[in-house]
């Protein structure tokens, strides 16, 4: 098994309601040196593949369920790729 | 911890390892009498769970047996899951409240998300749909920030988990005071419909027949949450957080559309969910309930962890279980039935004819008991009770009224009071309308649904004034139940039964005990005389903060039917020109009002009094009028008294105000909290019929139109002129700006 | 005429648009499982509220699997009327059937209510029994009710007279352009997040959300029985 | 400013019911090869300091507010450091 990271954060164009929030809490808090906060999704994925094979597939994951690319945007990091 | 380093029996005895699970000596040795041997690990477990005090009531039961549960519409009192009660035509409403306290104290989303869920097993269970949801909690005064916490996230996770699920949130109260600082009170309650042939039983009967296992896969969740509910909770001990698992509303919505598919089918013979100490009291009740025995194969328990003991299994708490006992090679056809929901059942055991609850793990016996022993013989304790002194000086006191300087300035800070503010804050938060059947949404008098396909309603509530019980057990136990059937009366609705969550300190304190004792004597007489017999309810014990109990708190749900929906009534205001009447007299009472507390920073003295006959005599008449539709709004008085509850009625409608005149004292007249007391407005040309039924009703002035609110004296001195528009701003904003506060 | 209410796991809010339809505006309606569903039967398709699959990920976004959604795209293409609402609007923006996506409302609360809205376009299949610029009160009940579309999509919307429903009472979750409901270009598809189900009875929701049926009966018979 | 990527997932024996119908999501699209989805937050974060203030800070405000330590844990990484 092999374990992927994926990230997918907020597009900057998009106005992030939860960040603000938090942040606006942290300030509260005395964390004033706070200037942003954007909340985004951490997926931790466990799949059977090659690295070649498991790039192509998550990034289809990606375009087809994990991620709205209307507002998100994503990345990936592949972890050490154990033998199938 | 692997099964091989579980102590010996000899050493569970010896090194007193059965205190750390919750048992005492005595039941111990009580438990090692009944079966004649030293039980081992897995067996001293069951017993922990089954004899603690949420499982077996062990202090409770006495005080509980007087409670009224019986009456014409009962059809299941206290027992099962929850209680069922016939509303006619083959149908019949089932409900239940329950508590979750301790863990809402820890995590107060999952825990009040869980204690949602959990209810709402319970009525399903019962081969009932779901229909509302009800709730009551209880906080600090908000002005500590882990309060703030508490309150926020209590309620959006009783939101997270009813609004996914789909069902209507249509009643509940708030209320805040500094007892409940950082010890939280969440009480869910759910309302479910069936048709009487579909009445489902925990029983697990018929030799051979099959146990089947529904729903989540279990963890090592929440081990020893029975016995933990019951004991207090150390907030503080950040470093030994326990594990808590989120729950699974949507899980929980496909087990329970599978459940309700189930209940139509002559496979089945028994269901019953796995709430507190989970497989364990669900396989033990059902068993002996049924005057069986079962026999479960741990091995094949659907496991989310690896290596879990049979005591770990059998202890779990894991959410979104069902045990299911269908008859023998009917097992696919219900597992084909549940794969429809996406769910797998799992034969993981038989009903035997002997009687025990026997567990194989690992192909072997690790343990056997007597169901009967673990689901019925617990001891039962007669704990001591003593009545506190503070009772008797309270009870010397001379009725007083708090000194109030500007009458209007008292009046809006009193609609600020986070207890008697808007609470829109809250319900705005919860899908009150989902399945399209609520009437009355919550903001009236009492939730209403509609009986689809009938032209019935059910009206529902939950009601206790926790500092009345305090002062006053007894009273004010009278008090929680003549408030919620108020709240009924006033929806149009005839109450039918009553569901209780039993909210106190540690019962083994002699005045805590004291205090339950006597609420459930006035509880138990509101009851009769209201003809609401009780018919499920909970206890939750030992709600301490630094070994100081809360006010003691036992919730009253009450629910209603309301026989033509036509005469569904709401508090608002209906009409300019409509007649205004105060059903009841005020007199000097502010022992335990928010008056009081308000201005003098305590409680003490008297509470109101209340007559039952009264109360009964004037419920009776008022929905009388109600039904023959002679009222065009009524409002029962509480907290804050008349003032308050008139503005309620104005700021519920639109541009319209009110003059009224009323007599005596002002401050008592305004803000005294004398019980069964109504305001109902009446159009004027049926006032004539209106005053023939209501005879102690008196007419104090109308509605107008406008925004005013004046409320004159005696000499047609004008006690209070106010904008209801400036009022209402006051009393929607308080909550919101509680919250905001900081520090 | 026949409606399908396409229903996923969760999708609770099903019975209430069966009640609509079938009870109060009486006609054929029936919940279809996603499973199998055999869209072309129908003559609309309505994808009713509640929380599909639990609202995981992103609200509609995990109706995605199920393969309705390749039958729903052709039977979008069919050009028969589609109307989603709450979450059936979600599981449209997330299937690119409309455009936009939803985020959390700007309370971070779930919010229900009744929504004071606009009507936009009553020239529509969907709002033609409504008056232009009309006002109605319609119940919302939603977490993730924040509609998101960039500027330009937002243009194109104005332009085209796609923006069905605005909020008239305060933006109420932060929605662009207030957008409360859009239609999609080919004018077959309505996502709207209140729900006019439950504006079909005086003495439930009242009665706003009913000409939006009767709309739909009125397009759909014209057409029919021109075609008959 | 600096940059800071707070991973916060859920604790190991906490299930995780959104990963769980994300991965059955996943399998009935032919994803078949993903064993398990677990669905956790990424908080980024700008804030000034050193980098030794920042540590301190970022883990006082995951414990007081960003984490709910009943259910979750957290990491985090803090990009290059720009002068205050
Ligand atoms: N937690 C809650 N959930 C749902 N509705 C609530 C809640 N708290 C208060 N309400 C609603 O707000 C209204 C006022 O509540 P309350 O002041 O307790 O009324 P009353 O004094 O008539 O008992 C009621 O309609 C009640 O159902
Ligand atoms: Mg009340």
């Amino acid at each position: 098994m092999t374990k992927v990271k994926v990230y997918v954060t907020l597009r900057e164009s998009v106005v992030d309601p939860q960040g603000i929030a938090a942040q606006e809490a942290l300030q509260t808090m005395g964390f004033n040196e706070v200037e942003s906060v954007r909340i985004g999704k951490l997926i931790e994925l466990e799949l059977a593949g090659t690295a070649a094979e498991i790039e192509t597939r998550v990034t289809e994951m990606c375009d087809k369920l994990l991620v709205n690319k209307v507002i998100e945007q994503y990345s990936f990091e592949i972890g050490e790729v154990a033998g199938k | 911890m692997s099964a091989m380093h579980e102590p010996t029996a000899q050493q569970i005895k010896d090194e007193k390892l059965y205190r750390q699970m919750g048992m005492t000596d005595e039941e111990f040795d009580r438990a090692v009498d009944m079966i004649g041997r030293l039980p081992n690990y897995t067996e001293t477990g069951l017993f922990s769970a089954m004899w603690s005090e949420h499982c077996s009531y062990k202090s409770s039961k006495p005080v509980l047996r007087k409670f009224p549960t019986e009456g014409a519409r009962v059809l299941q009192g206290p027992g099962e899951g929850a209680g069922i009660v016939d509303i006619g035509d083959n149908q019949a409403a089932v409900f239940k409240m329950e508590s979750h306290n301790s863990p809402s104290a820890i995590e107060p989303f999952i825990g009040a998300a869980t204690g949602a869920g959990g209810i709402i097993r319970d009525v399903f269970s019962m081969g009932a749909r779901p229909v509302a949801l009800v709730n009551s909690m209880r906080f600090g005064d908000l002005s500590e920030a882990r309060d703030r916490y508490l309150f926020e996230e209590a309620v959006a996770g009783i939101a997270s988990y009813g609004n996914t699920i789909g069902i209507p949130t249509v009643a509940g109260e708030v209320q805040f005071d500094n007892c409940y600082s950082k010890r939280p009170l969440v009480n869910a309650m759910a309302v479910g419909l069936l048709n009487h042939e579909d009445i489902q039983k925990g029983l697990a009967s018929g030799v051979g027949n099959t146990v089947l296992y529904v729903g989540a896969k279990t963890g090592r969740d929440g081990i020893h949450g029975a016995t933990m509910s019951s004991s207090e909770v150390a907030v503080d001990k950040e470093a030994e957080l326990p594990v808590m698992q989120a729950g699974d509303p949507y899980l929980e919505k496909l087990l329970m559309e599978a459940c309700l598919e189930l209940v139509k089918s002559d496979a089945l013979i028994g269901i019953q969910d796995m709430g507190a100490a989970g497989l364990t009291s669900s396989s033990a009740e059902m068993a002996s309930k049924a005057g069986y025995g079962v026999e479960l194969n741990l091995d094949l328990v659907p496991q989310r962890e690896e290596g879990m003991t049979a005591y770990e299994m059998m202890l779990s708490e894991s959410q979104e279980r069902m045990l299911v006992v269908v008859k023998q090679g009917r097992e696919e056809e219900i597992g084909e039935l549940c794969k429809k929901y996406g769910l797998e059942a799992v034969a993981i055991g038989k009903v035997t004819d002997d009687k025990m609850l026997r567990l194989i793990h690992k192909g072997e016996v690790v343990a056997e008991i007597s169901a009967d022993i673990l689901a019925e013989d617990a001891p039962v304790y007669y704990k001591k009770s003593e009545e506190p002194a503070y009772f008797q000086e309270y009870q010397r006191m001379e009725n007083a009224e708090p000194a109030v300087d500007d009458l209007k300035d008292t009046l809006t800070a009193l609609l600020q009071r986070p207890t008697i503010a808007s609470k829109e804050w809250v319900y705005n938060q919860f899908d009150t309308q989902a399945r399209s059947n609520t009437v009355v949404a919550p903001g009236s008098s009492a939730g209403v649904i509609r009986v689809q396909g009938t032209n019935k309603g059910l009206a529902m509530t939950a009601d206790c004034n926790s500092r009345y019980i305090y002062l006053d057990p007894e009273t004010g136990g009278k008090i929680a139940v003549a408030e919620a059937a108020r709240n009924l009366i006033c929806s149009g609705a005839e109450p039918i039964a009553a569901t209780d969550c039993l909210n106190f300190g540690s019962p083994d304190k002699p005045e805590v005990f004291w205090q339950i004792e006597k609420s459930a004597d006035g509880i138990s007489d509101a009851c009769r005389t209201l003809n609401a017999p009780i018919i499920g309810g909970n206890v939750s014990m030992s709600n301490e903060v630094n070994g100081v109990p809360v006010y003691p708190t036992p919730t009253m749900g009450l629910v209603g039917i309301i026989h033509d929906l036509s005469q569904v009534t709401t508090t608002a205001f209906k009409q300019a020109g409509d007649v205004i009447y105060l059903i009841g007299e005020a007199a000097t009472e502010f022992g335990g009002s928010e008056l009081q507390q308000m201005i003098e920073g305590k409680i003490f003295g008297k509470v109101p009094a209340i007559d039952l006959e009264v109360e009964a005599s004037r419920q009776k008449s008022l929905l009388q009028a109600i039904q023959s539709k002679l009222v065009q709004s009524a409002t029962d008085l509480s907290e804050g008294g008349f003032a308050v509850a008139l503005c309620e009625k104005a700021f519920d409608a639109e541009e319209l105000g009110a003059e009224v005149t009323i007599s005596g004292s002002a401050v008592t007249a305004l803000f005294s909290e004398t019980q069964s007391r109504f305001l109902v407005t009446v159009k004027e040309e049926l006032t004539t019929a209106f005053e023939a039924l209501v005879g102690d009703a008196v007419r104090i002035g109308k509605v107008t139109a406008g925004d005013r609110l004046v409320i004159k004296g005696d000499e047609d001195e004008v006690l209070i002129d106010g904008s209801v528009d400036e009022l209402r701003t006051a009393w929607k904003g308080a909550i919101p700006c509680l919250l905001n506060s900081e520090a | 005429m026949r409606f399908a209410i396409l229903s996923f796991p969760g999708s609770s809010c099903d019975v209430d648009m069966l009640h609509a339809v079938r009870d109060i505006v009486g006609e054929g309606a029936e919940i279809i499982s996603h499973v199998d569903a055999k869209l072309e039967n129908y003559d609309a398709v309505l994808i009713p509220t509640g929380a599909s699959y639990g609202d995981y990920l992103r609200p509609g976004a995990l109706a995605q699997s199920s393969e309705s959604i390749e039958s729903l795209k052709t039977f979008v293409k069919s050009g028969k009327p589609v109307l989603g609402v709450g979450n059936g609007f979600q599981i449209l923006v997330e299937a690119g059937i409309l455009p936009g996506a939803f985020l959390r409302n700007q309370s971070l609360k779930f919010r229900s209510g009744k929504a004071k809205l606009a009507v936009r376009n009553a020239s529509t299949y969907f709002t033609s029994n409504y008056e232009e610029d009309g006002l109605l009160t319609i119940p919302f009940a939603h977490e993730y009710g924040n509609y998101f579309v960039d500027r330009e999509t937002a243009r194109l919307l104005k332009e085209t007279d796609r923006i069905i429903f605005t909020y008239e009472d305060g933006n109420l979750d932060g929605s662009v352009e207030r957008i409360a409901g859009v239609l999609n270009e080919q004018g077959n598809v309505l996502g709207m997040m209140p729900l006019p189900e439950r504006a079909v009875e005086e003495i439930i929701g009242g009665t706003d959300g009913l000409p939006l049926f009767q709309s739909i009966l009125k397009n759909w018979s014209e057409k029919n029985v021109s075609h008959a």
